[in-house]
Formats: structure tokens, C-alpha cells, sequence
């Protein structure tokens, strides 16, 4: 081999041999402390809701410990692993929590193929709670060790339908949404709910991730002339350009958005041109249960703003493996962390989370909301079950 | 009917925008003898500067013609700098992996300064819209249509009327034969080059305020800049701007009576087609496989 | 042009014309070469002697006219096809693969009579050994008749321009051609170098039909036994060089021209 | 006879980015034989290492990994075959990868077929576009092919997006059957490591066969000068078409490969970011090489996890040195190494001369 060449082998061995000399020696601080893992998108595209997610773990952390930990005085140690919002991404991620960051559960989540893809790691081998993403197919095979915090999409959608045909009746429906992984079961359900209460659906619009020219769908939907318009994106700029086309063309009798997505990064851009539409959530931050005030007080004395969806169900991840271990009386037979989970009742800022078979919670509540002038306001609470 | 006579206004109107982008491709794609896989970078820069100074409280309109200076100039930085060199390399291809090389670290570094997330360009004519005999067109699409027009026909003038233009549309037709007639040919190849990023980044300033901005724009843009420029055919400008126009009226018509799902696909469709039956595109000569 | 008819010639071009969009860069070129003729073309720069020559060798379609090598016409065959029937063409510039050693260069010119395959060059089968066998003699040969038994292992990039011609040539015989085209081939050449050449293309020209577009009147002056001088894409005059040129219009064709 | 092998190895040599141009041929000889034995003992070197790291390191993070890396530096190979091989930019070629992965998965998952055979289908799949794709494209200049191909992979995305029922929809292809070939079980990181590098290390001694045979020298022809090739009886056209058939099923066993890795096909496989990945590593590797693309690969895996990079920062640096690297050295970083031997042995002509 050439000079060159042979360096360049030589630089390429040495990175293997640096890499796993990194990796063996990963630092261990307390050695008596319980290691959780979250595997979180804290680059890329999906950075931002990443650092949420970090955010409202290292209060809950932060808050049992004070409380003197769990497992008799067992301190919780949090270890972050880049999950970088790819499949790939979360393998490796989780892989390296396993096997270098020696960690007793897995948490996090935010995008349903990278958590699928963690699962397939995870499955049998550690406990993982998955906190954000919502997509039922991470739960449908139903892995023993594997639990969901957030409403899975049908039992939002569920929720959310129920008022649509129950309060808002509209005669005709048309929907539009992103052809996203989820948007996909929202309108499923659509479907069946509205066949079940015999209200027509007039057309159903997917259009793709690069699409932000919404005139061409408005124009045929203007022309069909529907009673309600069921938008469901969950991308906050697009879906604020969407609303603003839709006000251009005069906007529909009843319009409504896909439960769980409108953010303040959605209604900001908006600039008013969501007023009058109609969501579902299962959390509100501003006008929180009985249960959620004293959550929602500590958290703004100390970051002095509100908790957003996203530190929510990651303070509730950690809150669960946390007490689930404690109750257990051990870190590491999942089969029974796994039993306790499934028989308990946990407490939580939504109130108290019951675990089905499925290992999926329920949220105890769901909000009904309509955006008046740029904020959302609550228009109902309905209590789920 | 209504509705036919509303979508073909749609596309008509959509085509026009699309026309800016593919020209300046085109230009650059006859001229200079490269495929600008940077083009859409540029693009998304013109709506970025555009972005940057309307928040510094500028008036849209004001906001425009200078993000399409800025971009011109960051455009001539990049000739000079960059693409001469690697075009008159040895590497043939180097141009192309360049230029695409360029694109990406531009959208990288967009993302990395200004952060994934969407942002909105604020328009003073943003939400009214224009009605005449049942059919409407926002205000900010009747701008980006008169726009589109006033430029493509200045640029038409300049190359028809301005010596350079003339020195221009030789270089295109036979390069070396304007060298032989002592046009400075690397000075035109950087004034075409320039000219066509400029294009994109005007582009894309009209287009912030319907579509926001975010780093990724450009792609799309990018893509259908090559659609309308290979079904046109390439170097062609006259060809750029009847591509746009059936591109635009095509995935109007496809997204109204077909599907919205697919249209992403219409385009490379068409293009399929067109290398298949004529390969030089509707309006293009001959591309024989010279390096 | 009404010599030997009892021969076919082995290149024959009726009235070709090229346009280019406005341009007209060929007009009504006419030449018949007879086998074994060693032919030159000549005229003032961008007159279109190489484009004559691309369309002699199929590489670019004329406008109008027609092409016969041997007999058979051209027009329509592509250019890789024309190359395999014992046509071979040398270029103005990129003469040779410059980032291979003189060797791969000539491999190159032999590889279309190859008969082994990828399979055959692993397990090193029969017909792979045949191929070397048969290159191994014709390389000696031609790295001999070109002066380059020495270099057979160095970069052509980094060969002197005159030697990289050389090998260019090289590379045209390990097709073993019956006609050769060879474009401006002594062109930057020293004296010393342009008398190698010119001892060179007469080592080679028994059996072949050579055509030179060629600048150096030297050149053509001692290999060719007729020229034709095109000037503004017309042929001018077709006759013996030193006939050729004294003809007025080559003679102010090249003083026009000379100044660029 | 024993000259002309040498001719053989002198091209093979350039293949492996080792050509020292020789002075004289007398050394030619034993020079030859000299470098068949060097090429065994390193072949017998890539088999050991891998069979060391395979068995030694038992963490499945840095075993899984590695084979991952392997994959996509199979990946980095089909890339190359177009670039190093005949000079054209194949900017779709995860159209490929992903027609494999698809292939694996839609085989295994929806037609319950064997790992093995569904993969097979897969590279079958992947020549047929790729036949259908270059006989479009490659007739005309090199930016046609690389703008249409890279098209494609977007209506690749479209097309996994929407058909469902075949694709799986947005969603993708996930909770696979244990994937395995034959006995050998892929779930289990050792075996998987020690299954793609052999794959890797089979394809680079095939591609280094193909690079000493005549489609080789046909290949490289074309792409240092295709006027002259076609001058000399070469069908350029063809043998673009050809290299693009070859580098196909390449790509698409990198896609099955990665498979047992993701445990998920998404519409993301068709995402232009796994060709910028695998372009880069070329190009860092160096083109000319074959096993260029492999350190390439080394380093862009390894370097970004010990660094811990933004993805973003990433594309950035390496962008940026490809542009470098383009600007000063075409032939990447092998281009200047050998520069500086030639600058090192053109003064030794001069000298010899006088």
C-alpha cells in the first residue's frame, strides 16, 4: 500500500480502536445511583423538541431525588443519547445506552419509526416507557416491557370524534392532511365515526411533506362546499400557512383541527387566521385539573414559563419508572417493574394513569378547545371512560 | 366550469413563479455548461434575506430587490471562489458534485444558524385576495404573476437589446467560437452565473410569504426547476418559460381532478416522457454526450 | 478527382454540408482517397477540418451528403462501430488517457478485440491467455515502432507533448487500421520531434490509408501526395501540396489567418 | 507471457491505489510476483481482522455498528462503480439501497419469504431500473442521468408513502420475523458484523476483478477520455448502461444488509441524505481507489459517533472538504498522494535525461 493509503488505514483503525477505548471507559459517577437512558432527538431536525423533552426530565429527576430518591435512597442519574430523529439513529442510540451507558430503562420518544425502531432493541431485554410518540403500532404487538405515557392517535382521535358528532354535527365533512405515519389513523377513525353517526365524508385530501401551496385542494373543497373542514398537520409553520390560505378563500361554516398539535409555534404564524377552529388535548397547561396546579406552579417559578405537552409526558416517564422500581423493590426484573405497572394507578399531573394489557395510558382527561383570538380556550372537560 | 377556469388561473399563476427558477437554471445550465444543483440553496437564501429584512421592520417591497442584490452578491462570490475552478478542472463532473456539495452545506448551515423550524415572511398585501367574474387570486400570487412577467421580459430585452446579451446567446450557441471572435468568455460565464442565482433568489423572496421559509425550500424548488428545464430542454430559455407554464397548469389540473398524493410524481413523469420521444426537450437542441 | 476508377476508394464524401443552427460549417465538401494514399487536408484555423474529419468517422451526422468507407456507406453507423471496422482516429487534444502508464494506453487500443471476460480473468481460462498472447506480441511491436519500448511504464500525462502524439499513434495501431485519421497530429511538435514523426507515419503507411488535417506544410509537403485545402468550410483546390500551395486564396486564406 | 501479467497487476496495482511507476522493465518480473504475494498476504490480513474484531469485542453496540458500517460502505462501493468506474455522478442511487431494503422487508414481512431469497429478489428488482433507468438517461450528457436518476428516488418516496398496503405507508415496514441466512442468525451482532464485512470483503475482490478485465479497462477508458474510447471501438454508451446495472445490486444488498440493523423500512431510505452519506465517503476515500470507499466509510461513521457531530455540522464539514477536495484534488485524497510521487519521480527523468 502507498504511503498515503497506509495512513489512511492506519487513521481508520485507530478511530475503531479510539472509539471502543471511549465507549469501554464510559465515565460511572455513583456507582449506587439507578441509570435511566433517554434516547432523545437532540440534533437535527427535531432538535427543539428534544430539549423540551431534556428539560422536563431533569425536573422530575431532580425533584424525586430531593425527595431522597427510590430503592431506599438510590439517587436516579439520567444519561442522553442522540437519537438524531432517525431509525438508525435510535438503534444506535439505544444500543449504546444499553451496552456502554449500563442504564436500567429506557425513555424518551418523539417520532413513532425511531421509537419502532428502539423497540425491536429494547423488546425482551429492558424496560422502555415510551413518553411522546403516538403512533399505535409501537404498542399494537404489545411488548410486555414496552409502555406508552401519550394518547396513542385513535384514542385521541376517539375522544375528539365523540364531540364532533355528538356537539358540532356538521351534515357534510371535508378532511385535508399531511400523508403522514399518523395522519393516516386520524383519518381512519374519522371515517368510522362519521359512517357510525351518518355524516357524510365529502373528500378526504393527503398531500405530501413538501407541499405548502394548499389552493388548488381549497379551490375543490370550496367548490364542494362542505359543512366542517378537518385539517390534521402537525407541522406548526405549514399548518399556520394552511389556516391563512384557508381565511384567503372565505373559510368554511365549521372548521377543526386534529387533536394534540396546535402549539403556540402553530398559532403564532397564523397571525389570527386559526380563529374560531375547533382541537382536542389531552393536557392544558393553562387551565389544568385540580390534579395538575401544583405541577404546573413549581414548574413556572422555576423555568417562569408554562410546560408544554412535551416535558408533560417525559416528567410523567420518569415519575412512573421511578415509583414502578421503588414499588417493585428492585431495578432490574422487569417482569415485575412490568406487573406493578400494569396493576397500579399512577398519579400524575392529568390526574391518575391506569396501564391496559396493551401497556398503553389512557389520559383521564381530554380537553376540548377552540382558538380565540390566538389562545386556545377551553371549551370542554370531558373525563375519558 | 368554475372550478376548471379557477385551477387553470392556479396553475397559470403557480407556472409563473416556477418560470423565475427555471430560467435562471437554464441560463446557467447553457452558458456556464454546468447543472446547478446549488440553485435551490439560492433559492432559499432569497427567501431567508428577504426573511432577515423584513424583521429589521423594511417594507416587503423594499425587502425584495434587495435580498436579490444580497444573493447576487453571495452568487459572484461563489463563481469566483468556487465554480470557475472546479469547472475548468480536468474532472468533468467535478461542476456537478460541486454545486450539489454547495447546496447541502448551504441548507446545513441555514439549519444550524436559523433552526429547522419554519418561519413566516410577513406581506403587506398577505391576506386580501382579487375577484373578478367568480375566480380569485390572492393579492400576493397577482404580485409574484406581474413579477415573474416584468423580469422574464426585461431579461428577454437584455439579451435581444444589450451587446453583452448578444455576447451572451453566442457563448450558449458556440463557445469556442465566441473566443475565437475575442468574447470574454469566463466574464460572461461569471455574468450568467450571477444573473441566474439572482433569478432564484428573487424567486424565492416572492415566494416566502406564501410558502414561510425553512432551510429545506429550496429542494422542491430545485426539483422543479429541473423538470420544467429538461422538459423545456436545457439551455433553452424560451423552453423554461412554456415548461414552467404546462407544469404549473399540469399539477394544478392533476391535484384538482386526480390526486394530490401523486403530483409530486406528475413532474418526473413528464420528464420520462419527454427523454423518451424528444430527448432534447420541446424547445432544446440536441444534447450529444460531450465532455 | 478522376484518378484509379477501377478502384473503390477507401474514404469517398459527397458534398458534405454541416450546419449549426445559422452557422454553416461545411459546404459542399467533396474527396475521394484511394487505398494506400497518405491524404492531407489543410486550412486557416476554425475553416472546419476537424469537423470534416468528425463526420468522416461518424462522430457528428452531416446536414447532407454522404460518407463511404470501403465502399459501404457511413452515415447512420455509430462511431464505436465505424472504429471496429479498422477505422482509427487520433484527436487535436486529449490525445491519450493521460492518467494511464503507456501500457494501459495501449491495452485500451486493443480492448475491443478482447475475447475473455470478468469470469476468464479470474480463473485465468484459455481464451484470457490467447488475448495475452496476441497483445503481448502486437505491444512489443508498436511500443518498438513508436520509441516508447522505454516508457512503457511511465504516466502518459507526463510524457513531452510530442511523445504523448506519438503514443496517441500507438494506440491507433493496436487496432491494426486499414485508414487512419489523424488530427493535427504533429502539432507542437519540435524539429527534431516532427522528423520522428514524419519517419514514423512512413514506418506505418505501407498497407494503410492515412488522412492528416494538418497546420505544418512541412509535414504535408513530405507524406502527402495530395492535399485539400478548405477554407470557410468550401474546398478550395484539391492537387499535390506544393501545387496546393501556391493557389491564391490559400495563399490569402493563411495570411488571414496567421494573425490569431 | 510472464511480461504481460505484469501488464495485468500494473492495472490491478492501480486498482488497489499502489501503481509505483517502474524505470525499468527488467524489474518487471519479480516486481510482478512480488506484488501477487503482497495482494494475497493482504487479502489474508482483511480476513484475520475481521475475525479478530468479529470474535473479540463482544459489545453489541461497537460489533453492530461495525457491521452496520460495513453495509453502507457496500453502499459507498455501488456509488463508486459509477464515480471511480466510468465518471458519471449517480446522485439516486439510495433508489437502490431502498428497493432493497423494501425487497427484504416486503419479502420477509408481507410475503413471508426467507431472508435470503427476498433479498434476491431485491438485486433482481434494482438491475431491472437500473436497465430501465440508464437506457433513458445515460444516451445523454452526465447531468441528465444524475438529475433524473436522483428524481426518481423522490417518486420512490412518493410511491412508499402512498401504496400502503405494499409499503407500509409513512409508517414503513417494521417487527420482522428474526432475520437470518440459513443457520446463521443476523439478529445476533457478532454474527451480523462477521456476515457483512465477508459480503464487503467478497464485493471488493469481485470489483477488483472486474477492474483487471476488459470491462475494466473499457470502464476506465470511458471515463478518462470517452471521445478517445469510442476512437477506439469502445461503446460508451453501453458500457455506462453496464456499470449501471453492475453498481445496482450493490447498492440494493447494502439496503437488505442495513435491514437487521433498523429493524424498520421507512419512506426515509429513498431520502437524497443516504446518497450525500455515501458520495461523501467516496469522495473522502478517494475514487480512484476500490477500496476507497471503505476508509471513507470508516471514518464517516466512527468520527461523527467519537465526536458525537450534529448530524447538520456533519454534512457541513464534509461538504466543505468535498468542495475542497474537488477544487484542488479531483481525484481525492489518493490523487495527491499520488501527485506528490510523480513531482517526486518526474525530477528523476530530468536528472536521467541529462
Amino acid at each position: 500500500m502507498s504511503y498515503i493509503d497506509r495512513r489512511m488505514a492506519l487513521f481508520a483503525v485507530g478511530t475503531v480502536v479510539a472509539a471502543t477505548v471511549v465507549f469501554a471507559h464510559a465515565p460511572v459517577s455513583a456507582a449506587d445511583a439507578v441509570r435511566i437512558g433517554l434516547a432523545l432527538p437532540l440534533s437535527g431536525a427535531a432538535a427543539t423538541y428534544g430539549q423540551d423533552l431534556q428539560r422536563g426530565a431533569e425536573y422530575a429527576a431532580e425533584l424525586i431525588n430531593q425527595r431522597g430518591g427510590i430503592l431506599g435512597g438510590r439517587k436516579l442519574e439520567l444519561v442522553y443519547e442522540d437519537e438524531k430523529g432517525t431509525p438508525q439513529g435510535g438503534v444506535a442510540a439505544v444500543q449504546k445506552l444499553m451496552s456502554v451507558g449500563r442504564v436500567k430503562a429506557i425513555t424518551g420518544g418523539t417520532n413513532s419509526s425511531v421509537v419502532l425502531a428502539e423497540s425491536s432493541v429494547t423488546k425482551g431485554r429492558i424496560l422502555q416507557v415510551n413518553a411522546g410518540a403516538q403512533a399505535d403500532a409501537i404498542t399494537e404487538q404489545g411488548s410486555p416491557w414496552l409502555f406508552q405515557i401519550n394518547n396513542t392517535v385513535s384514542l385521541n382521535s376517539e375522544a375528539f370524534n365523540a364531540y364532533i358528532v355528538k356537539t358540532l354535527k356538521p351534515k357534510t365533512v371535508a378532511y385535508m392532511g399531511e400523508n403522514s405515519e399518523f395522519n393516516k389513523t386520524v383519518l381512519e377513525k374519522l371515517k368510522e365515526s362519521l359512517k357510525a353517526a351518518g355524516i357524510e365524508l365529502l373528500s378526504a385530501s393527503t398531500y405530501d411533506a413538501e407541499t405548502n401551496d394548499f389552493t388548488s385542494i381549497l379551490t375543490k373543497i370550496k367548490a364542494s362546499n362542505p359543512d366542517m373542514l378537518y385539517v390534521a398537520d402537525a407541522y406548526p409553520a405549514r399548518a399556520a400557512q394552511l389556516w391563512k390560505q384557508v381565511r384567503q378563500l372565505g373559510g368554511f361554516p365549521t372548521e377543526v383541527m386534529s387533536p394534540g398539535v396546535v402549539t403556540p409555534g402553530m398559532l403564532k404564524p397564523a397571525e389570527g387566521a386559526m380563529n374560531g377552529v375547533y382541537t382536542g388535548e389531552i393536557f392544558m397547561a393553562t387551565d389544568p385539573g385540580s390534579e395538575g396546579k401544583e405541577f404546573i406552579e413549581n414548574y413556572q417559578k422555576k423555568f417562569n414559563n408554562l410546560p408544554g405537552k412535551g416535558e408533560l409526558v417525559i416528567f410523567e416517564a420518569i415519575n412512573l419508572i421511578a415509583s414502578a422500581m421503588d414499588k417493585a423493590g428492585t431495578d432490574s426484573d422487569y417482569g415485575k417493574i412490568s406487573k406493578v405497572i400494569r396493576e397500579g394507578a399512577w398519579p400524575s399531573p392529568r390526574g391518575s394513569l391506569r396501564f391496559d394489557e396493551k401497556g398503553r395510558a389512557r389520559a383521564p382527561y381530554f380537553y376540548i378547545q377552540r382558538v380565540d383570538n390566538g389562545n386556545v380556550v377551553q371549551v370542554e372537560r370531558m373525563k375519558s371512560n | 366550469m368554475e372550478l376548471l377556469a379557477q385551477t387553470l388561473v392556479n396553475g397559470l399563476v403557480l407556472g409563473a413563479g416556477y418560470a423565475v427558477i427555471a430560467v435562471g437554471l437554464t441560463l446557467i445550465f447553457g452558458i456556464v455548461g454546468i447543472a446547478n444543483f446549488a440553485h435551490g440553496a439560492f433559492f432559499a437564501m432569497g427567501g431567508y434575506a428577504c426573511y432577515l429584512l423584513t424583521a429589521r421592520g423594511l417594507n416587503y417591497f423594499v425587502a425584495v430587490p434587495l435580498s436579490v442584490v444580497i444573493v447576487a452578491i453571495i452568487g459572484a462570490l461563489t463563481e469566483w471562489i468556487v465554480i470557475r475552478r472546479s469547472l475548468y478542472g480536468d474532472s468533468h463532473h467535478g461542476s456537478l458534485i460541486v454545486t450539489f456539495a454547495l447546496g447541502q452545506a448551504a441548507v446545513a448551515g441555514l439549519i444550524l444558524t436559523f433552526g429547522p423550524d419554519p418561519l413566516p415572511v410577513p406581506s403587506p398585501v398577505g391576506q386580501s385576495t382579487l375577484r373578478f367574474l367568480g375566480i380569485f387570486v390572492t393579492s400576493q400570487r397577482a404580485f409574484i404573476f406581474v413579477c415573474s412577467l416584468l423580469v422574464l421580459g426585461a431579461l428577454g430585452l437584455w439579451l435581444r437589446l444589450s451587446i453583452k446579451g448578444q455576447q451572451v446567446i453566442a457563448v450558449a450557441q458556440n463557445a469556442r467560437g465566441a473566443l475565437y471572435s475575442g468574447i470574454d468568455v469566463p466574464w460572461i460565464r461569471a455574468i450568467a452565473f450571477v444573473v441566474g442565482v439572482a433569478a432564484a433568489g428573487l424567486a424565492g423572496a416572492l415566494l416566502a410569504p406564501i410558502t414561510t421559509i425553512y432551510p429545506t425550500m429550496g429542494n422542491g424548488a430545485l426539483i422543479v426547476g429541473f423538470t420544467v428545464v429538461i422538459l423545456g430542454g436545457m439551455g433553452s430559455i424560451p423552453g423554461a418559460m412554456l415548461g414552467a407554464l404546462l407544469i404549473g397548469v399540469a399539477n394544478a389540473l392533476f391535484e384538482t381532478y386526480v390526486s394530490v398524493s401523486w403530483t409530486p410524481a406528475l413532474g418526473w413523469g413528464l420528464v420520462i416522457a419527454t427523454l423518451l420521444f424528444r430527448p432534447q426537450g420541446l424547445l432544446g437542441q440536441v444534447q450529444q454526450h460531450r465532455h | 478527382m478522376s484518378m484509379a476508377l477501377d478502384e473503390t476508394p477507401a474514404v469517398s464524401a459527397r458534398d458534405i454540408t454541416k450546419r449549426y443552427g445559422g452557422v454553416t460549417a461545411l459546404n459542399g465538401v467533396s474527396l475521394d482517397v484511394q487505398k494506400g494514399e497518405i491524404f492531407g487536408i489543410i486550412g486557416p484555423n476554425g475553416a472546419g477540418k476537424s469537423t470534416l474529419f468528425d463526420i468522416l468517422c461518424g462522430i457528428t451526422e452531416p446536414s447532407s451528403g454522404s460518407i463511404r468507407i470501403m465502399g459501404t456507406e457511413m452515415r447512420g453507423i455509430a462511431p464505436h462501430l465505424i472504429a471496429r471496422s479498422r477505422v482509427a482516429r487520433t484527436f487535436q487534444r486529449t490525445a491519450v488517457f493521460a492518467e494511464s502508464s503507456v501500457l494501459e494506453n495501449l491495452l485500451f487500443g486493443r480492448q475491443t478485440s478482447f475475447r475473455h471476460g470478468v469470469l476468464g480473468r479470474i480463473i485465468g481460462s484459455s481464451t484470457y491467455a490467447e488475448d495475452q498472447r496476441e497483445f503481448q506480441n502486437l505491444v512489443e511491436e508498436v511500443l518498438a515502432l513508436i520509441g516508447l519500448d522505454g516508457e512503457r511504464n511511465r504516466k502518459a500525462g507526463v510524457l513531452a507533448y510530442g511523445v504523448q502524439r506519438r503514443l496517441a499513434i500507438g494506440v491507433a495501431l493496436m487496432s491494426d487500421p486499414k485508414i487512419m485519421f489523424l488530427d493535427e497530429p504533429a502539432a507542437g511538435m519540435n524539429g527534431r520531434e516532427t522528423a520522428d514523426f514524419i519517419a514514423l507515419i512512413r514506418a506505418i503507411a505501407p498497407g494503410r490509408t492515412i488522412l492528416i488535417v494538418e497546420h505544418d506544410m512541412a509535414v504535408i509537403r513530405q507524406l502527402c501526395g495530395r492535399a485539400l485545402v478548405v477554407v470557410d468550410g468550401k474546398p478550395v483546390v484539391v492537387d499535390e501540396p506544393h501545387l496546393v500551395l501556391r493557389h491564391p486564396e490559400v495563399v490569402s486564406a493563411y495570411l488571414g489567418a496567421d494573425d490569431d | 507471457m510472464a511480461k504481460f501479467s505484469s501488464i495485468g497487476t500494473e492495472m490491478a496495482i492501480q486498482d488497489i491505489g499502489t501503481v509505483v511507476a517502474k524505470r525499468q522493465t527488467s524489474a518487471v518480473d519479480n516486481n510482478a510476483s512480488g506484488r501477487m504475494v503482497r495482494e494475497i498476504i493482504y487479502v489474508v490480513c482483511a480476513v484475520a481482522g475481521i475475525a479478530a474484531f468479529g470474535f473479540s469485542f463482544s459489545d453489541p453496540f461497537v460489533v453492530t455498528l461495525a457491521g452496520y458500517t460495513c453495509a453502507f460502505a457496500l453502499f459507498a462501493l455501488s456509488i463508486n462503480v459509477i464515480l471511480g468506474g466510468v465518471g458519471e455522478v449517480p446522485l439516486g442511487q439510495c433508489l437502490f439501497f431502498g428497493i432493497g431494503s423494501y425487497g427484504a422487508a416486503i419479502g420477509m414481512g408481507k410475503a413471508g419469504l426467507p431472508f435470503e431469497v427476498a433479498v434476491l429478489i431485491g438485486l433482481v428488482l434494482s438491475v431491472i431500473w437500473a436497465a430501465i433507468i440508464g437506457t433513458i438517461t445515460l444516451r445523454l450528457t452526465g447531468a441528465y442521468f444524475s438529475i433524473v436518476s436522483w428524481g426518481l428516488t423522490g417518486v420512490a418516496m412518493v410511491a412508499a408513502n402512498n401504496l400502503d398496503d405494499l409499503t407500509g405507508g409513512p409508517l414503513g415496514l417494521f417487527g420482522f420475523p428474526p432475520i437470518g441466512i440459513g443457520p446463521l442468525e443476523l439478529g445476533d451482532p457478532q454474527t451480523y458484523f462477521l456476515m457483512t464485512a465477508t459480503i464487503l470483503l467478497a464485493s471488493i475482490l469481485f470489483l477488483v476483478a472486474v477492474r483487471r478485465s476488459p470491462f475494466g479497462a473499457a470502464m476506465e477508458s470511458v471515463r478518462q477520455n470517452p471521445h478517445l474510447a469510442r476512437s477506439v471501438g469502445v461503446d460508451v454508451a453501453r458500457i455506462r448502461l453496464k456499470a449501471f446495472m453492475l453498481s445496482a445490486p450493490l447498492a440494493a444488498l447494502a439496503g437488505a444488509l442495513s435491514v437487521p440493523y433498523t429493524q424498520i423500512v421507512t419512506p426515509e431510505v429513498f431520502s437524497v441524505a443516504n446518497t450525500v452519506d455515501g458520495l461523501l465517503m467516496v469522495l473522502l476515500g478517494g475514487a480512484r481507489l476500490v477500496i476507497g470507499p471503505v476508509i471513507g466509510a470508516a471514518m464517516f461513521t466512527l468520527i461523527p459517533q467519537v465526536l458525537n457531530l450534529d448530524p447538520n455540522v456533519r454534512i457541513l464539514v464534509f461538504s466543505s472538504i468535498i468542495i475542497l477536495i474537488m477544487m484542488f484534488a479531483p481525484g481525492g485524497l489518493h490523487q495527491l498522494s499520488v501527485a506528490l510521487r510523480e513531482r517526486f519521480g518526474r525530477k528523476k527523468d530530468v536528472d536521467g535525461v541529462r
